[in-house]
């Protein structure tokens, strides 16, 4: 048993965080966050420079071949910010995505351009349903002789206003995991890729409006969309709770710091027990995500059956991240909703990913099917 | 017991009228969410004017006293014209007036009767609106250990310095109150004073501070409030209600009813409208309300909306039927705040991320449950945190301190 | 609008009150815990002579004809104990019972002699599915020339130990709602009365093994026992959650009491914000159950619909007595635990009368439905 | 990282020969759930013996230097030691004895070196079983402030006065170690000492506390506790450890193990059980672990529970692998303590009223949730209430006070 990390991750994490106090401090991140496009330019040139957009490929796909447990000390520090820009969605997502999907030409074309930052995928799955199952895939192509036509809208697409790439979920069969991928160019004529407005942290809309899809934008086989999509959410699940993990731990440094310097009544708010009990609450919730979290990447990392191990993740740190925030909320009173002292950025981000990729009944539900109760 | 306002014949006729004026007066449009500054400004001269038309019958302030302005109305006619408003989603008055509702409470209270003269009638017929100003950057839970902003007796004026923040909303105002430190060296709550100026002397500024709850007067955007300057602004020694050092007391009036000593009447606006869209809103061609894990969020979400509509209604019997009163005006405002914070959970989980976007497709009709997203996140802390308005409900129980406290006054003469 | 008590209400209030200090102080109510039966034939025959068995009953059949409110304030004080003993059982639900589902013959031979003390009734309800509708009975009698033979189990039939006539609601029919009641001599052969062990107040097995029944038992008409039930049901919720209300109350006083007298750290244990959260806590349960049980009365009392009243009362109020007792255990540590200290039997009450009648999650369904959400 | 601990050839051997030991050695009564007081005796008895062969083999303290007659093994065979006793439902030690589990851990750090060979044999090998005394009528969360037993030296003696309240379980103790004041006027956390002392001496006596919690060794009865009187009880001056008025210094060893700074493996018997039971009953005709309701408490109920046992498998860790600590310890005792208290209502709602009963046919198998029922709130506060655990885990952060407070050691010389 060694719960630490690796000598080779502490050095990955001294990188990142230096990275991320240098390029994304707290008035970078709230500077972006009205933009319709969450990518920096400069920030992912940076990024693909040290060899982050590849972090989770195989070397001979343009990617460093790290481990799952390497990529999420990244994801840790990147979650700090919660720096945007689709480093997940395109990254880690997308380029698992096809790696599962593809064949391995189509794998030779699309990821050494995502690991070179060329190419920006995020992966469109949801719909109006919102479900994030296999059955809430109901966009179904048209046409048959090899190529596609698509009329239709998936929605809460993550980052999809900066991706070049499209990868899109589509029902190609009756059966409930009768899914198919289709590789779609973000500029295609019929594409429109619209940020969504409100409390939400660039999840879009996008719509197909009689979008020619050739043949060959047909990733790997028909129909085995929804098992490649599985496989790669496995994966990319926990890379996304480490991302939560890692904001949860800016919050509670921000709550820790202020209980220690503002002062009223005459003593640092600290003193306080209520106080208190809204950080307490704060770091017990994020414990829970952090061990939950690396348990689930030790198991995948190591091989062994990870699947309820990830659901549970992903359920408690949504829960997680939205209630450090509420809590870091209490504990910072007017200061915290002020736009400019940076958490809002996490309030909004924990609200984001509270759905994304599923809730956490969704997951908890999940959890239990895949522990064979 | 009787929890109904039981409504006489010459009540119901009132009644009729109320809805018949206000049908033909409210317009139409400021049932809009504003779409820009502009729009939201437009708005609101739409809503100040309304109040105008109210405050000249008497209907802005219905039970404050008519000798200053007000309706002179008995509670059960105040009932009926809230009720009555409450059907067009507005509220008396019908924009951010907090600072007048309760400024214009700790003047009649406190005032003398030349400032009760010279300060209401403009608030009561609604000619002015008011803003409080209260927190400064040291001074936020601990109200009484405002420093910053000082006032300095000179001849017949006094001279204040300082700065405030988290003040009122957009828009701009006419009145502001505010409570100043006028002994540096005095004793805790024996050195503080509390003024009632104009807004537009010389040497008052604003700056806007973005909140990430929506607009205070309506609109998606984010909210704004405002932190106020003061370079040397002089103001009358009229302008001091309740004598000087005694702003303290004075501020135990306003803050009883802003932490819900006065209790509320009347329906929940959000519940309503997140039924509506859970009956109206199909998920795989089922209405969410039909589906049983909303079914059984809904129910949750019902009943804490309906135990704070009981806590209202308690306080408002206690408060007009001049009940003594502990720890309910405190425990009212907790539970509405803390009731607003848990239900941003409960209908994200119930109704999932369309509560979170104000897109007119995708998110629910002028993009409200987004707006309680935000707002039920901000709301926790004006008025007082979650955490001091324990501290009141523990030392009213007897139990915070070795004697037990009383709840602030809110009667005046009348 | 008038939230205070009558005159009237006052004074049986006070009568109730010094009659609960005088004969059922805590150690009495400790006392009696471990007895087979919850009836102190004492107590009871004291009881009676107030008037209080018969409270809810038009004065035609010996009650005293009051309102459920004026009911409500005497079972706060009772449950201020709690008090044990088939108050609610026989003097309320039992009596309801028979006045919604009797004929007028049978409610003459059958109430006067509860309002007296005589008779103990008790509605045996649920099985062992633990549901609390109709659906949930399915014992069914069998013979048919008129008379009826039982042999099945009824559980959870609170005070059945001291019951001396059991109502059983039997299935007669495959409709959903076709029940009958039958007046069961609790003392006839067959019958069998148990307390269940445990964390349970009196809550008993009830069996029937070849219990001869004669045909007069039937109360009232075959098939609309659980339309007769079921408004007997409605009026007596409210008056079991006035008696969780005085529970709630008198666990609040101590735990009042015992921060203000308890002293740590050379203070009053009061003066700690966190012992001040668990009382801030249990007076808004309170307070949620006493308005909410009270409005339901009200309802009642002057004609309205109140289903969904009764429902949401019953769902605070069971709610809010288990939350009640565990903030209580919070501020009183090892002191609480002590059974002679009487916190523990109002803990007890508190797990029993959870379920009892309908769990909160069952009574907030019926809330929604009564609702026509 | 590596959550899982690694076994060697070896190491498997030992687990193989554990196993074979602990089928033959274990008498499979010890399972039954006592029925009586005499039966709950009978099996303390048959379990005091297993302890006793479990002593002699060095496998009841495993970790415990062999020289004072512990183990001498590492942390790998521990590991494997608690995994196969845990099969049969059991701990080490298989009986009521944290007096001898806290009590040695505090003799090794601070005793002499003739203070553990007289104290540390007779606990490693299971002959005695050791009660702490701790709480009295007037100091229960403040434990510094102990006042009520004292000691006074006379010659090579103290004579002990005074009472102790919550102590131990049922079936008596052979020793006892306890706090006790040794001057009254003396500052705080610098009057008490630490005595351990055999519990037959003349002049100490006890009386049953009756407690709403199952027995506390087994049995469904309600849970004993004792009061210990203490009438002028003379002690050699060699029972006092670590000085005089060293006392809280000595107990600071003992209060982080209490509160969770060890850590622990294991899985989680409720959990299991529960699972277990829902399976297997069936309500309508379907299992309750088939029902949406039911599932989703479980989910509910499961991950809290994975989440304790990953705070306690993180503690474990740097315990053993000799990482700081900070405020892990009690916040491992809080969320064990919280989750407790917590899935009462949470079995309660997914169960029913059988979650109450311990009858054979309409409760569960051996009354276990029964037990949990009470046992979820009774444990909320031993070894410190979860206000304390609160207390000590905002010192740990560093903002419960000005300097930031370590968390206790738990090593000594070995």
């Amino acid at each position: 048993m060694d719960l630490a990390l690796t000598e080779s991750q502490e050095m990955l994490r001294t990188t990142a965080r230096s990275f991320m106090e240098h390029e994304a401090p707290v008035d970078v991140v709230v500077g972006l966050q009205k933009a319709e496009s969450s990518l920096d330019p400069d920030l992912w040139r940076k990024a693909a420079r040290l060899g982050w957009l590849g972090i989770v490929l195989p070397a001979e796909y343009g990617g460093s071949g790290d481990s799952l447990s390497d990529a999420a000390v990244l994801y840790e520090e990147l979650g700090r910010g919660p720096l945007p820009g689709p480093f997940f969605s395109s990254g880690v997502l997308g380029a698992l995505t096809v790696l599962e999907a593809a064949t391995d030409e189509q794998r030779r074309r699309i990821l050494p351009a995502v690991a070179s930052g060329e190419r920006v995928l995020t992966v469109a799955i949801t719909e109006p349903n919102t479900s994030w199952g296999p059955g809430g895939i109901t966009l179904a192509p048209q046409g048959r002789n090899g190529s596609f036509v698509l009329n239709g809208t998936k929605l809460f697409v993550s980052d999809a206003t900066s991706a070049t790439d499209l990868i899109v979920a589509v029902r190609t069969g009756d059966g409930p995991g009768d899914v198919s991928l289709l590789h779609v160019d973000a500029k295609a004529r019929g594409v429109t890729a619209r940020r969504l407005p409100g409390f939400l942290s660039w999840q879009c809309e996008v719509s197909f409006d009689n979008v020619q899809v050739p043949a060959s934008a047909l990733l790997g086989e028909a129909q085995r969309g929804w098992a490649a999509l599985a496989g790669a959410l496995e994966r990319a699940v926990p890379l996304l709770c480490a991302y939560i993990v890692g904001g949860c731990q800016a919050v509670y440094e921000k709550s820790v710091l202020y209980t220690q310097t503002r002062v009223q009544f005459g003593v640092p708010i600290g003193r306080f027990q209520r106080v208190q009990d809204h950080v307490v609450r704060l770091v017990n919730h994020l414990d829970s995500a952090r061990w939950a979290t690396w348990e689930a990447l030790w198991k995948l990392d190591t091989g062994r059956p990870a699947t309820a191990s990830v659901h549970m993740a992903k359920a408690i740190a949504s829960e997680a991240y939205l209630e450090v925030c509420n809590a870091a909320h209490e504990v910072h009173a007017g200061m915290g909703v002020l736009i400019e002292y940076g958490l809002p950025a996490h309030t909004q981000m924990s609200r984001t990913l509270f759905h994304y990729l599923g809730d956490p009944r969704w997951h908890k539900r999940r959890m239990a099917d895949a522990l064979e109760w | 017991m009787d929890f109904e306002v039981t409504y006489t014949e010459e009540q119901q006729r009132f009644r009729r009228e109320v809805r018949g004026w206000l049908e033909t007066n409210v317009p139409a449009s400021v049932s809009r969410t504003p779409t820009s500054p502009e729009d939201n400004y437009r708005r609101y001269l739409e809503l100040r004017d309304l109040g105008r038309k109210l405050g000249a019958k008497g209907w802005l302030y219905p039970t404050a006293p008519a000798k200053y302005g007000g309706g002179g109305l008995d509670v059960d006619h105040a009932i009926i014209l809230e009720e009555e408003v409450d059907r067009f989603d507005l509220s008396l008055p019908p924009y951010y007036d907090s600072g007048g509702r309760l400024g214009s409470a700790s003047i009649l209270v406190w005032g003398t009767e030349e400032q009760r003269q010279a300060f209401l009638p403009a608030i009561y017929r609604g000619e002015v609106r008011t803003w409080q100003l209260l927190t400064e950057p040291g001074a936020g839970s601990d109200l009484a250990g405002v420093r910053m902003t000082t006032a300095v007796r000179d001849g017949d004026e006094y001279v204040i310095k300082g700065q405030k923040i988290f003040v009122g909303s957009d828009n701009g105002t006419d009145r502001i109150w505010m409570i100043v430190c006028t002994d540096p060296n005095g004793k805790r709550h024996e050195n503080l004073s509390w003024f009632m100026i104009d807004a537009n002397l010389p040497g008052i500024s604003m700056q806007p501070m973005e909140l990430m709850g929506t607009g205070g007067e309506g609109g998606t955007d984010s909210g704004i409030k405002q932190t106020v300057f003061f370079d040397d602004v002089r103001v009358p020694a009229f302008a001091l209600v309740g004598g000087e050092n005694k702003g303290w007391t004075v501020a135990t009036t306003h803050l009883e009813l802003e932490h819900g000593g006065g209790g509320r009447i009347g329906r929940n606006r959000v519940w309503d409208r997140l039924l509506r869209y859970c009956q109206e809103t199909k998920r795989d061609g089922v209405p969410l309300s039909q589906q049983q894990d909303v079914r059984d969020s809904l129910a949750d979400i019902y009943i804490k909306t309906e135990v704070q509509r009981l806590f209202g209604l308690r306080n408002f019997y206690l408060t007009y039927a001049r009940k003594p009163k502990s720890y309910e005006g405190p425990q009212l405002s907790y539970y509405r705040k803390t009731t607003g914070l848990w239900m941003t959970g409960a209908i994200l989980e119930a109704v999932g991320p369309a509560a979170l976007t104000t897109d007119p497709t995708w998110g629910s009709s002028s993009g409200f449950l987004e707006t309680q997203q935000r707002n039920g996140i901000v709301s926790v802390h004006p008025g007082g945190t979650t955490d001091i308005q324990r501290v009141q409900m523990a030392r009213r129980i007897g139990i915070g301190r070795s004697t037990r406290e009383k709840a602030g006054t809110v009667h005046g003469a009348e």
